[in-house]
């Protein structure tokens, strides 16, 4: 090929690297023998101050976080598992709303994995062994897609359900940098 | 200076002086910035038909990989998401980025030689169109190579293609994919529709044009009015991907049926868009190696034009089971008979030439003979699906993949192989060595039998398109192998032909202007062609100029500017003295913009409207008239 | 070839510029033309498809867009074709100085009419992510728009020539007549989409 | 000719006579209403057994009501829906909150109403997970001594009026299955009924009896499942063919479905002591997508008629079979004893979530009128002969595919909030709304303790932009006498008093007080937050009357503001958040007591 | 050549027309296929008596009987045409007419890789609910209803019949009328995603007597374990991820996210025909579903391997 074209496709390479993770479709998850991280409850106060250490977040959050393949999955997850029953389609009902900016329990992925492991007191049900390791964090990784805090190429804009919220490539919502708590 | 004093080829100045000069008004500049400008149809096509070649090796490579995979039951060499990509670019790169933009190559090269013009007409449209294509197809294969390559399938059915089960950026980067090959063939459309009606050699009425003008006229229109189908409807499945339209959302009243109405509107279309090329490459490979004219022109032009219409009328056949009205079928199941009769008319009227004629067996011509031996098996499983009963059992099983390789590798790919081998010494100067020729036809025409006929078979056991693997115990174990067998000696066969292409290149005869005798103007000019295809117009008695004595000319066309003639549609008058547009650097930026706006409009629709701005101001550049004429031309009514 | 060639005729009387269909450029503009009035075809078509899945059109709790700036819209760019149709002929009689005036003229409509569209877009009463029926009216008057942008962009490169040295050459001259015959199309094709957005909701049962 | 003009002059003399009662309000044959003596007390949500809700008061009158102050206020500290009615027994008030279902007792007798004591039942945090439509309840009951209410986990509560000490607690709900327990119980010879709710969750409805002294479960029925279950014996003739056949309750479901098939009893229990018989409505069937439960899904959505002492069904009748809605069968059940034909006969009047007021003879079942009482596209009518209601086919939700513009909405035409009935008038005052809604229905999967709905529903106001009317009803004619439309749904239940007044609340808060015989709007007092809870009348420590309501706005139309949910998602709270997107700004949370009377 | 899945089994009566139809449409087409061969052979290698060439001078001559036959040529392709059309008009109209009086109502849902399949009817407690298997009673003519609840697949059963697509949003439907008994394999024809290749369904033709006694079996629901390690097997199920996708009749399993279990052992294969129904097999799919079928919706659940056969043993009983 003569040299423009080798030229331009190396550019174009180079350029388009970063797309390739979003992309991967690993459907059977890494065994990972601790599902959450011990302590990442909502981190908002440190007795005696912060104590400096940003909250390490878990490894698997990067492999859901942005992936398109387990939001995808996450999304089938909620209508399937009841999740839609309680909290609509983000708006809440008799949960409370997931697309606002307001996290009782904290708004980073391992934080919202940690809710669905354990549960909370106020009626939110434990999945502790009802659903595995991948389910679980693919399901966080959706919560946060339905408050924009996922990048816009990861996300489908509708389901083919009815048209009931905005569509999630518009939803504007500021990112939450990790180690610091999502309730403005 | 007044208009007797401009430089004026004629009488006066006539052979390698006139040469001279008007090879210094019509080569470009040298180095990379010329290579980007040029506007000459000859370096265009030639491009076209080297990138088109290249998709076909990629994509052949991945059809051999899926024959690997299917070559024995049960097996996992390549996973099924994989598998799913990798059938997915076979089929889209095939069909997108080689089948259509082959054809235009050749027709881009050979159509102003043929019709004895100087160049093409909207030149810099046309090396814009090339640039648009080109970028497609590299997005494609660079989003397959970063593992964000399509795997809905080359027809992307909605609702798998749409925002909730075609996961990612995978199904975006495809209908993106599809706007700008479809850009690129309309512009291509347009360029080849004026060329032929308006810059025809004078004489060269309508019924003493080439036929392979005519096959290019009907597809060029057929393409005007069936890309936009699918512009539209990739357009609305990326709104619905990106904006959350409700196109083809089934809950909120939008239709999956609506995606496949629009896209095989083009569907079909696209597929005689790919055929019909062939049928002109056929009739003029049987008019020369029989030493006659082909039978019958009118009823061949009529046949041709036939084709273009029926083709939009019988769309529906690709759906017979989904559900629709069965009356309804009935009419497409007869519509898509009657297509089969034109065919038949044009399959009949080239065996009458042979049979009036002196038929001599080179390899361009043995492609023909192999294409009416296969194309007619691929025609005639056609009238089978045609019918509403058979389909319902053949739809989506390998008896289709049969099919439809019987009449895009039989009608499309033999004919366009042969007309490569044809016209090979008219653009290398050189022929292509005989024996070579003869040995890769062989093995190609053996080997694509025992590929694709066992597919029949396999199709009828049961097996349904696009399985990554089958399990055993089916009887499908003997067909798949024989087909993955035959799919090396397919791929053995097309790298023996291109080693042919380029040993040739040096080693090859020399040709001389009309090394076949032919009787086509493409054949009056020297081989290859300089820049500015005739020192002088020729004017044109009959159908094949070269073969009714000798030929006669028209002068007076400017030396130093760039000048072609143009004629009356009908009877083809001298009419117009046309400039023929400079080199720019302007239609490689323009098609840079719009590359840069589709691409970024993936990921942002904000993009659309940020994007229109560099694409607006290098549409103005290239339009703006360069340096004012230096001598104001008295206008002539 | 080395001996003179018979020569049959001097081309050197033939002329360089014609207006309507002896020009190359009129032929380019009839193919784009039929390109985009197939694809408004195809879109009107899917408008009609997916009203067949509707009861009732528009969907129930949705009101048919309001009628002002669709009807205004309507009539200016219906009104427009008079100064379209004087640039025309001023362009075929070469009239340089008219050409100018009535080119600026269609400049500033084609900007109050890009207006018009902008209040156009926000009293349709539907989104294009409510439903079908939103989406693909949203969808005609995107296209249309693009198709008004297009041409407006066109007119105003050619207004800025038309004003340089660059206007006394003929082929600008077919330029502007084909312009015109283009404008003639944007507001052909403007016609069934407005009864289609305005008035096919009111009267449908 | 001249026999078409005698006929059109008889017709015309005919209307006549009709119309004249309905004018001639005083003294004409009305339906009178058989409830006991009123002792100026409030000792159960529904006034009396006969859920007239009806005070016999007379001192606040149109005339004098401009000048109603109020007397004194108490908080609950607690912010959720209060649908609940404080109770007047003797110089003591008693609430119940919403969850954590407080029992506050409140000392009439001195100034300011100090609290007297509170019984906490501390019902488990988790039990808040599954409560359908906001944690709330809707009253307790007083008999012999005793204040009788349901938690939310699932408990009926029996505590000593006096000393607030517990008596005692019997568990029937279990909120692992999705059970939870909202309604008022109904004390009736003896015994408490009480029923479970749960009907999104995919729980089996039942209705129980306890007896009052000790808590022992007498009887208990449930409304799925064979006849045995539903204590359907020798004595249950339904007076409509479609409801004969034997274990109903399971043919006409699909294998299993009943198991999980709802008909919970969350609203109002009616006693006739004469023929000591209950009424009561079953709640919607599991899941809303009735794809999903081919059949007609007996015994939800009708209602019973149960021998008090046995619990042996009497009588059913089928208001929605395979209901297509979410049309809970559930509302107030009044008795009144009504001129049907010129003959006098006992009955039970419904104005139901269906949109039809429903006329019964309560001791057959037999359907004397029904009549649609507000706009509605979902049903033709009711078929006279065989009692069925007649769908609309193209407005029945399937999987796949929205339907649109359903009225009324899943809500229905009223929802749990009871009328009232003024024997002085004779005529029913409906407190209801005016929704439609979009509906798609998809597969629900039943997985315990989770919702199992498979819907998704958006509602919108419907025809007129008013999403809330209150209208008096002639059930005497069956038809409308006068409507006073609301911008927002009426989520607050009325209250009909002898001074010839209906008091009700609206969402943002306006405690209205409306002549009954006009409908004019006489006296209006803007309360904390929205009201949702019933108002009652009673006569105080010094003789005088005072009126009281609960202010804190909840409930499933309130959740919006109850739960702080977000406006964008339409489907937020079964769809209610679609159609209330501006009540947050009108009213907040809250919760608090208003007590009213006229100046000294 | 095999008899499970394959159109030249025609044990349908629709799958028989379709035979009689394609042979007479083979036969029709191979003549004209000879017919153009032997033309082209004859044109080919020919002895020369009068050439029409440029060399010879007349080469634009185009002697009558070569028009006449052109004009034959083009009756008979028409003629051909005509008979096929009309041919293929009157089988379709055969099939509508065999489809008039359905006897048997059944519906069945695609979902992505698996086959959802109800058997309806008048009186709902007798609607039967299985996954991934079809049982038919021969010479009774079956009307299926095809709903999608996510992508366009479609249902094809070679032996039997034509294929029908399952549209998201729409509603198609197709009838069968065995005319044969035999056991029948059929595969999703139209892609639909990762696992499109293992979305198979076992069909099965019985006679009347023992078709009633597999639906008799198929009302009852599952039947409580009785053996400890299947009781193990039965709470793990109950308790764990297993009731949260899939339906168990009888038991507090009731999600229709995955297939039916209520019949799993008495099937003939597992996960719609990935693999065929045996101890092996079940212990390989339940242990590592994504090694078998890769991107299918069941997780992996890294069972520990008591669990493993106390799922395993429970799931044995669900005959």
């Amino acid at each position: 090929m003569s040299s423009p074209c080798r030229a331009s496709l190396a550019l174009a390479a180079v350029a388009l690297l970063g797309g390739c993770d979003r992309e991967e479709r690993d459907s059977r998850g890494q065994p990972v023998t601790e599902t959450v991280p011990a302590g990442a409850t909502a981190d908002t106060i440190y007795p005696g101050g912060p104590s400096g250490s940003t909250v390490t977040l878990s490894p698997k959050a990067a492999a859901y976080e942005n992936n398109a393949y387990h939001i995808a999955q996450g999304q089938q997850l909620y209508g399937q598992m009841n999740c839609v029953g309680c909290h609509a389609h983000g708006g809440g009902g008799m949960g409370p709303a997931l697309i606002d900016d307001e996290w009782r329990y904290g708004g980073r992925i391992e934080q919202i994995a940690t809710t669905i492991v354990e549960g909370r007191p106020n009626g939110m049900p434990s999945f502790r062994g009802k659903l595995t390791d991948t389910q679980i964090w693919e399901l966080a990784a959706y919560v946060r897609a339905m408050s924009g805090q996922v990048r816009k190429d990861a996300v489908g804009a509708r389901t083919d359900e009815p048209s009931n919220t905005p569509p999630l490539t518009q939803t504007r919502r500021e990112p939450i940098v990790p180690g610091e708590d999502a309730t403005p | 200076m007044s208009a007797a004093e401009l430089a004026r080829d004629g009488p006066t100045l006539h052979g390698p002086e006139l040469a001279a000069r008007l090879e210094r008004s019509w080569s470009r500049d040298p180095g990379l910035l010329g290579w980007l400008a040029t506007v000459d149809h000859k370096e265009i096509g030639r491009r076209y038909l080297v990138t088109a070649f290249v998709f076909l090796a990629l994509a052949g490579v991945l059809a051999l990989a899926m024959r690997v995979q299917l070559a024995r039951p049960d097996q996992n060499i390549i996973g099924a998401a994989r598998y799913n990509e990798i059938f997915t670019m076979h089929g889209t790169t095939m069909m997108f980025l080689f089948a259509v933009p082959v054809m235009d190559a050749v027709a881009i090269y050979l159509i102003p030689l043929m019709l004895g013009t100087r160049a093409t007409s909207f030149a810099r449209l046309n090396a814009f169109s090339y640039y648009v294509y080109l970028a497609g197809g590299m997005l494609l294969w660079i989003a397959f190579v970063l593992n964000v390559g399509p795997d809905v399938g080359w027809f992307a059915y909605v609702p798998l293609s749409g925002p909730e089960y075609g996961v990612g950026k995978r199904a975006d980067i495809w209908a993106q994919m599809v706007t700008f090959t479809e850009v690129a063939a309309l512009s291509v459309a347009v360029v080849l529709t004026a060329t032929i009606l308006k810059q025809r050699a004078p004489g060269m009425s309508l019924d003493r044009m080439p036929l392979f003008a005519w096959a290019i006229l009907v597809t060029s229109l057929m393409v005007i009015f069936s890309m936009p189908s699918v512009a539209l409807a990739s357009g609305m499945l990326l709104s619905d991907r990106l904006v959350g339209t409700q196109f083809y959302n089934p809950t909120e009243n939008g239709d999956a049926l609506l995606w496949q109405h629009l896209f095989w509107f083009f569907g079909h279309p696209e597929v005689y868009i790919i055929f019909l090329p062939a049928v002109g490459f056929v009739s003029e490979i049987t008019a020369t190696f029989c030493r006659r004219p082909v039978f019958a022109y009118p009823v061949m032009v009529m046949a041709v034009v036939a084709i273009g219409l029926l083709a939009f009328g019988l769309w529906v056949h690709h759906m017979f089971a989904t559900g629709l009205p069965r009356v309804g079928y009935s009419f497409y199941t007869a519509a898509s008979m009657a297509v089969a009769i034109p065919t038949g008319i044009q399959i009949f009227c080239w065996i009458t030439t042979m049979w009036l004629g002196r038929p001599r067996f080179d390899v361009p011509f043995l492609y023909v003979v192999a294409f009416i031996v296969t194309f007619v098996i691929g025609g005639l499983t056609g009238v089978m699906v045609a019918s509403v009963p058979l389909d319902l059992q053949l739809h989506d099983s390998y008896f289709i993949v049969a099919h439809f390789h019987y009449v895009l590798i039989g009608g499309a790919v033999f004919p366009l192989l042969g007309a490569i081998t044809y016209w090979y010494p008219k653009v290398t100067g050189r022929l292509m060595s005989e024996r070579l020729g003869k040995l890769s036809f062989w093995l190609l025409f053996g080997s694509f039998q025992l590929t694709f006929f066992p597919m029949h078979l396999s199709g009828m056991l049961g097996m349904p398109r696009r399985v990554y693997t089958y399990p055993a115990g089916l009887g499908l174990e003997l067909p798949n192998f024989l087909s993955s067998i035959g799919a090396f000696i397919v791929a053995l066969a097309f790298v023996l032909f291109i080693a042919n292409v380029f040993l040739s290149l040096r080693r090859g005869a020399i040709a001389g202007p009309n090394p076949w005798k032919a009787g086509g103007l493409e054949w009056a000019t020297s081989s290859p062609p300089p820049p500015y295809n005739f020192a002088h117009v020729p004017s044109v008695g009959s159908a094949t100029p070269l073969w009714d004595g000798p030929l006669k000319w028209m002068s007076g066309l400017r030396v130093d500017e760039k000048e072609m003639l143009l004629t009356t549609v009908v009877s083809a008058r001298p009419d117009l003295r046309e400039p023929v547009p400079e080199p720019s650097i302007w239609p490689f930026i323009s098609a840079l913009a719009l590359t840069v706006m589709f691409v970024s409009s993936i990921f942002s629709p904000w993009a659309v409207l940020f994007g229109l701005v560099p694409l607006g101001v290098a549409l103005i550049a290239w339009f703006w008239p360069k340096q004012l004429e230096p001598t104001a031309e008295p206008v002539i009514e | 070839m080395s001996d003179a060639p018979t020569f049959e005729r001097d081309l050197a009387d033939v002329p360089t510029s014609a207006f309507g269909s002896r020009s190359l450029t009129w032929w380019g503009v009839i193919a784009f033309m039929a390109i985009e009035a197939t694809g408004f075809a195809l879109a009107i078509g899917a408008y009609f498809f997916l009203m067949a899945h509707e009861h009732s059109w528009p969907p129930e709790p949705w009101l048919p867009p309001d009628l002002l700036a669709g009807t205004l819209f309507t009539t200016l760019i219906v009104l427009s074709e008079v100064p379209n149709t004087l640039a025309k002929h001023a362009a075929e009689k070469h009239d340089l100085p008219a050409v100018r005036r009535l080119l600026i003229v269609m400049a500033v409509i084609g900007a109050v009419l890009l207006v018009l569209r902008g209040f156009e877009f926000n009293s349709l009463n539907v989104r294009w992510t409510d439903n079908a029926y939103g989406s693909v009216i949203w969808l005609l008057l995107f296209l249309h728009t693009t198709h008004i942008a297009t041409d407006w962009a066109d007119t105003l490169v050619l207004a800025a020539l038309m004003h340089t040295r660059e206007g006394e050459e003929a082929r600008r001259f077919t330029d502007t007549s084909e312009n015109s015959l283009y404008w003639r199309f944007v507001w052909l094709t403007w016609l069934p989409i407005y009864l289609l957005l305005y008035w096919l909701p009111r009267w449908a049962p | 000719m001249a026999g078409a003009v005698r006929w059109r002059l008889a017709a015309l003399f005919i209307c006549t006579l009709l119309a004249t009662p309905a004018f001639a309000q005083t003294g004409a044959v009305t339906a009178r209403s058989v409830a006991q003596a009123d002792n100026g007390n409030w000792e159960m949500p529904g006034k009396n057994v006969a859920a007239t809700r009806f005070s016999a008061m007379r001192e606040i009158t149109p005339a004098n009501v401009r000048n109603l102050r109020v007397a004194f206020t108490a908080s609950t500290g607690i912010n959720r829906g209060h649908e609940a009615p404080p109770l007047v027994i003797g110089g003591t008030m008693y609430l119940v909150t919403p969850f954590p279902n407080k029992l506050i007792a409140l000392d009439l007798t001195k100034p300011g109403a100090p609290t007297k004591w509170v019984f906490n039942p501390k019902p488990p945090t988790a039990a808040q997970g599954v409560a359908c439509c906001d944690v709330v309840n809707r009253g307790a009951v007083y008999a012999n001594g005793r204040l009788f209410f349901n938690t939310l986990d699932g408990r009926t509560v029996a505590v000593d009026a006096r000393s607030g000490k517990l008596a005692w607690q019997t568990k029937l709900g279990d909120i692992q299955r999705g059970e939870t327990m909202t309604m008022a119980p109904t004390v009736a010879n003896g015994k408490v009924i009480v029923g479970n709710s749960g009907g999104e969750m995919g729980v089996r409805g039942w209705i129980a009896a306890l007896d009052t002294g000790s808590g022992r479960v007498v009887w208990k029925a449930f409304n799925t499942g064979p006849d045995k279950d539903v204590l359907i014996g020798p004595r249950f003739r339904p007076f409509y063919a479609m409801d004969r056949g034997k274990d109903l309750g399971v043919k006409t479901w699909p294998p299993g479905a009943w198991k999980i098939g709802g008909g919970s009893v969350w609203g109002w229990v009616s006693y006739d002591p004469q023929l000591r018989l209950i009424y009561y409505g079953t709640g919607n069937p599991g899941p809303w997508n009735p794809e999903q439960r081919p059949g007609d899904n007996k015994w939800t959505t009708g209602v019973f008629a149960r021998d008090v002492d046995t619990g042996q069904a009497v009588w059913f009748y089928q208001s929605t079979p395979h209901d297509l809605y979410d049309h809970d069968d559930i509302n107030e059940i009044i008795l009144v004893d009504m001129p049907v034909a010129k003959r006098m006969r006992p009955v039970l009047l419904r104005p139901a979530r269906n949109g039809f007021f429903y006329v019964h003879d309560r001791r057959t079942g037999q359907l004397l009128s029904a009549k649609p009482y507000s706009y509605m596209n979902v049903a033709k009518g009711i078929d006279p002969h065989t009692g069925r209601l007649i769908p609309v086919p193209e407005k029945e939700p399937k999987v796949g595919r929205v339907v649109r513009n359903i009225c009324p909405a899943a809500p229905g035409a009223k929802d749990w909030n009871p009328a009232a009935f003024s024997p002085i008038t004779g005529v029913v005052y409906i407190p209801h709304i005016n929704l439609c809604m979009d509906m798609g229905a998809l597969e629900a999967n039943y997985i315990a303790g989770t919702p199992y709905v498979g819907a998704d529903v958006k509602m919108y106001a419907g025809p007129g932009g008013n999403r809330g009317v209150f209208t008096a009803w002639d059930p005497v004619h069956a038809r409308k006498v006068w409507e006073f439309k609301e911008d927002l749904p009426l989520w607050s239940p009325a209250l009909a008093t002898a001074g010839g007044l209906v008091f009700y609340g609206t969402m943002d808060g306006w405690f209205k007080a409306i002549d009954q015989r006009n409908g004019k709007l006489v006296w209006q007092f803007k309360t904390g937050s929205g009201i949702i809870g019933q108002p009652i009348s009673y006569r105080g420590p010094d003789g005088h009357q005072y009126v009281a309501v609960m202010s804190g706005v909840g409930g499933w139309a309130g959740a919006i503001v109850a739960g702080k949910l977000d406006p964008r998602d339409g489907t937020a709270a079964l769809g209610f958040v679609n159609a209330m997107k501006d009540l947050p700004a009108r009213t907040d949370a809250g919760g608090m007591l208003y007590v009213f009377t006229l100046p000294r | 050549m095999n008899t499970v899945q394959s159109v030249f089994g025609g044990q349908g009566a629709e799958g028989a027309q379709f035979l009689s139809l394609m042979t007479l449409f083979t036969v029709v087409t191979t003549i004209i296929y000879l017919l153009v061969l032997a033309y082209l052979a004859l044109a080919l290698w020919r002895r020369r008596r009068t050439e029409h060439t440029v060399e010879s001078g007349d080469h634009a001559a185009e002697p009558p009987p070569q028009r006449t036959a052109l004009i034959g040529w083009v009756a008979l392709v028409n003629t051909g045409l005509i008979v096929l059309t009309v041919a293929s008009f009157l089988t379709d109209r055969a099939m509508a007419r065999t489809a008039s009086s359905p006897a048997l109502e059944i519906e069945i849902i695609g979902h992505q890789w698996w086959w959802d399949v109800k058997y309806t009817g008048a009186d709902p407690s007798q609607s039967l609910e299985t996954a991934n298997e079809l049982h038919l009673p021969v010479g009774v003519p079956a009307h299926i209803t095809l709903k999608s609840a996510d992508v366009i697949h479609s249902f094809w059963v070679p032996n039997l019949a034509g294929k029908q697509d399952l549209i998201p949003g729409r509603q198609t439907d197709i009838s069968i009328k065995p005319t044969r008994t035999g056991l029948f394999r059929s595969q999703c024809a139209e892609f639909c995603g990762v696992q499109h290749t293992h979305m198979a369904l076992d069909v099965t033709v019985e006679n009347r007597a023992d078709f009633l006694r597999w639906y008799r079996a198929g009302l009852q629901p599952a039947k409580a374990p009785t053996a400890p390690l299947a009781k193990a097997g039965y709470a793990y199920v109950m308790t764990r991820q297993c009731a949260m996708c899939h339906n168990i009749t009888g038991t507090e399993a009731g999600s229709h996210f995955g297939p039916d279990l209520t019949h799993l052992a008495s099937r003939r294969s597992i996960a719609a025909g990935t693999l065929p129904m045996n101890r092996g097999n079940l212990y390989g799919w339940v242990a590592d579903p994504q090694a078998n079928k890769p991107g299918s919706k069941m997780p992996t659940l890294g069972l520990e391997p008591n669990e493993l056969h106390a799922v395993v043993a429970y799931l044995e009983t669900l005959k």
